[in-house]
């Protein structure tokens, strides 16, 4: 008996902490139901951030939705602060067994 | 020197040798609030003996101080130091703002020479946390200008003049004012082994955790280069004559007036990164703490607030 | 008012005005292993002193008065509340066990009078942890029914009671005693400085966190409703009644007799909604909380503990 | 020399703190070799949970096995918590070295 | 209007925290350009992880980059740590808006 | 019996009823770094009111006892209890170098009793951490060979050697040792409350978290075998009577001697098990854990110290 799953997207993005409070605002207005976020560390094109200083905290948020609002999200998030911001966000398939729900 | 400050030189020597020595982040925040309760309650409770409404009047006075400085940082950074107009009023904010454990040390510092300071250098701690931000941010909003719909919302400098309002160190720094204030010494005399006898060795476990923070930085500190090096200096000691003058015009002792130097001569790292971060996105964060902690803070600690000191008592009566 | 009850203040306040203090939760999860020893091994050091057999029953009989507590709030719940089966269950959990903070405030303030309660006080607040839990559960049993598969096993009732027995206030409460009882007060002394010097100060920390999650729990409190406000002022009064009418049985002073009634009108907020969380899982935890914290706990603090004081007194000898 | 990779499940489960105990006991009941916990925060159907309360901290389970026994193991847990429970759970696909170990 | 996405792949390694350091320098080394860290508890054939002791810490260490550069860092973390170490690995498919980033 | 102890025991027998005790990892890390600076520093105060040229002397001496039990360790280890090379080396590494709490809790013994050891013994207790785990880093090159290729690079020793000297516990120690010995007693007046007055407190809370982490390695414990189990008794006992041997030779009273010989008996459960873990990763972690903590750390704490001390002064003048 396969479960029935249906297909949605997935959007991780590690960024600075300070930006939490903003992404939580965008994933709202896009209209995706929910966001998961844990504390990382990390390193990149904008050096090593231990966490050890409040400003240097990064976190890994990931919001799970359909594919417009996905997309959406992602290329608003990219035009706002990818610029100035310690920021990397990739994509990816998930699949679901409450589609209603995401 | 005082013991304290050992304890920033092992923390700066640990790193230094690349040792795995850290201390938990809980450990830094639960030091913070510590530090900022002690201070409030302590200044609380010796402002309710003495209050006097002429403290008002000092109190904007003190305030216009703080936004002076960063008026004044301001072009300096971008003449002399050559930095753009985003990053000259981020570095603006943290040098217009103050130091909550800059005081700390100057105010241990005196009490190690057997003099207390005036109860309101507490008050004009708290008073001196936010106007430096508040210019800080208002030149940010020049700088990106109004319609060109700054990145973070179009309310960007108010949000970042509130946030820095709400902010933990003002909230807790008032608090413990009125707590002290409101309680007094004899009612608060039970929370004093914790408040006021542990407060010398929480400094010192604060100081050994800057030290390691400062080391960390240290490559930032190399690519700010030494224009931005002489400003650490130079400036906060101009800001600390300034504040000594304000404080003999207050009609403050030498210990109070040396303090009042302290404060101005200190610069934010914590609440002026966060703010400006918010508000100066263009800025480079990096620079701002690395003048603020890695040079000004380590100067002020280690030479800054004993020359204050010898200035307040050659100036003041 | 008592200086630790101002820190509870300051700590709606802040999150009032959205400040961005937030204690770490190692600070919070220290503070609660601190104070539950602190507790324990003050009880146990003067309970070894003057321990009598009428403990023995005193004890069964304050084991059965949380249970009664419990036993008794159920009904009201589901009839004066409307609250449904599961959620009256959970609630009445609540009501039917203690709160270790109610309990060192009510401590702390018989002391700042001048007063000291029995030791035994203390070995009835670990006592009283479990009984209105366990009431709780087995409600919740009868509810779910025991052939419909309580969700969480078969055993979720036995399993939610060995789970409580075990949480770490009941073990900390009980070692803390041991140990004092064991050991007594002169061989303890050199641990003093940490376990009874710095109390009050642990518990000003502690309110100023509890302050910060009462007003983040506002919302849940809003919508659990006036009827459930009204029992989280109500039926505290009355189980500090019955408690010191109980208190009166046992023969204890007038500062036994409050913190008694003090332990009965104190709702637990910590092992209760865990414990119930598995027990019923139908019931909405929001519930328990907002009532057991946000209402019960801020009332007990501010007005219930000088209340049941003056109460014991005027009924006491 | 493209890498040798074996297709898997991986079963990711964000779930209220108290039931990590009972999701451990169903994967190893269900056949899985392991898991993987850490602690995040976020915000959903059930309301924003910031993990400032011992009852409101939010787990992120994931367990990486063969298709059946993750289909079995997000059923079971679906029917078993979703109903009272703060949960979401998604599935997507990972590719392992060593097919055996999951 | 699709979002232009770009495949990239991503490895994600759930390590003893005492890898940390070498974990990063092979990653540097095998060329890519950034890598996100945090810390977990779990089990697996090494037991149980709870991390309340330093030995037991465990982190899980998640890379994106170009398939070649992630299919030679699996391998060489695989020859190297596997045997000895409690370490499992898995590969994922990833999409990202900004290809020369990663 | 110490009270510390009873900590030590109510941990295990909270995690032996498999109770949801759990102490925050930041508690325990800061504990840590607390327990290194107080000693350090109490040691170095003492230390600058008699340091003497022969003191040098003995450290290299001392150094070379720590080196000699890891050599000692590794043929028993392979030859009495079968372990394999790898293993016997890192297990060895672990009985060559030290515990810092086993040494607090023989220090605390001893000032109940009214004794006081020579300051030096701080300095032995810096020394004798890394050497005995260079012995075992060499020992475990040898296993691996030079062209194998080691497994974390060719210089794993190299690396493992620096690790060691890098850690926080010799930083701490010789960090707390310098600001004792430059600013003095006097001096450092105002930070006692914090790192004199709790020391007792502080090492009653971390032996209850030492407790639960070894009553939760009960497995690993029993599968270690009855031969390593008697190798952590046995082992202990030899290598304490050796240290007071040295610390006679070394003409230290019988308090100094005694505290030198539970250095020997002590093992390290947290730099070695770090340093070996990249050294030899063929080694299995839990053995040496289950031996030196599990086994060795309880047998000292609950009978070695006690009987170190009673040999200290039968052998002693
Ligand atoms: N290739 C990558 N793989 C995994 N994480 C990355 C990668 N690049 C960047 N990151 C994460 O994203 C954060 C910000 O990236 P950056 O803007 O490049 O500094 C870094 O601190 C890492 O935590
Ligand atoms: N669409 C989503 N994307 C990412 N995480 C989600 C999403 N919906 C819910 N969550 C997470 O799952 C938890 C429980 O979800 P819920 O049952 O909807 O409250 C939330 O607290 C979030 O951490
Ligand atoms: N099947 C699995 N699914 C998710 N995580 C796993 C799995 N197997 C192992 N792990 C994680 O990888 C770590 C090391 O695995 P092992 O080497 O099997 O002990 C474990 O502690 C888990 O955190
Ligand atoms: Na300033
Ligand atoms: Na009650
Ligand atoms: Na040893």
């Amino acid at each position: 008996m396969t479960l029935n799953t249906y297909p949605k997207r997935q959007l991780t993005i590690i960024a600075e902490a300070v930006l939490e409070s903003r992404l939580i605002e965008h994933t709202r207005h896009y209209g995706a139901h929910g966001y998961t976020t844990s504390e990382v560390r990390g390193g990149g094109e904008h050096g090593v951030k231990e966490g050890a200083w409040d400003v240097d905290r990064m976190i890994e948020f990931k919001v799970v939705a359909d594919e417009a609002v996905i997309e959406a999200l992602a290329s608003h998030v990219l035009e706002q602060y990818a610029a100035n911001f310690a920021l990397s966000m990739f994509l990816s398939d998930v699949q679901v067994l409450r589609p209603q729900k995401f | 020197m005082d013991p304290v400050v050992a304890f920033f030189i092992l923390g700066i020597l640990a790193r230094a040798i690349r040792s795995d020595l850290r201390m938990p982040e809980a450990l830094y925040e639960t030091l913070t609030i510590y530090l900022l309760l002690a201070i409030g309650l302590k200044g609380g409770m010796a402002l309710a003996a003495d209050w006097q409404t002429k403290l008002l009047w000092q109190a904007l006075a003190v305030m216009a101080f703080g936004a002076a400085l960063a008026a004044v940082a301001y072009p300096l950074l971008q003449r002399l130091v050559r930095l753009g107009a985003a990053d000259a009023a981020s570095v603006a904010a943290h040098y217009g703002s103050v130091s909550v454990v800059t005081f700390a040390v100057g105010l241990n510092a005196l009490r190690s020479q057997g003099v207390e300071p005036e109860p309101e250098l507490t008050l004009f701690l708290a008073l001196m946390e936010v106007p430096g931000i508040l210019v800080g941010v208002l030149l940010a909003k020049r700088i990106s200008g109004p319609d060109s719909g700054a990145p973070l919302g179009h309310s960007s400098w108010s949000g970042a003049l509130v946030e820095a309002l709400r902010g933990k160190s003002v909230v807790l720094l008032l608090g413990g004012l009125a707590i002290g204030a409101l309680f007094g010494k004899q009612a608060l005399a039970p929370i004093a082994p914790m408040f006021e006898h542990l407060f010398k060795g929480a400094l010192a476990l604060f100081l050994l955790e800057l030290g390691l923070i400062v080391a960390g930085k240290w490559p930032d500190i190399k690519n700010a280069g030494w224009r931005l090096a002489a400003f650490g200096v130079a400036f906060p000691v101009a800001a600390a004559m300034a504040g000594i003058g304000l404080g003999n015009a207050f009609g403050l002792s030498a210990a109070g007036a040396a303090l009042l130097g302290t404060l101005g001569a200190s610069a934010s790292y914590i609440a002026a990164p966060a703010a400006m971060r918010v508000a100066v996105p263009q800025a480079n964060p990096a620079l701002g703490i690395a003048a603020a902690l890695g040079i000004t803070f380590a100067f002020n600690v280690a030479v800054g607030i004993p020359l204050y000191w010898r200035i307040a008592t050659a100036l003041g009566g």
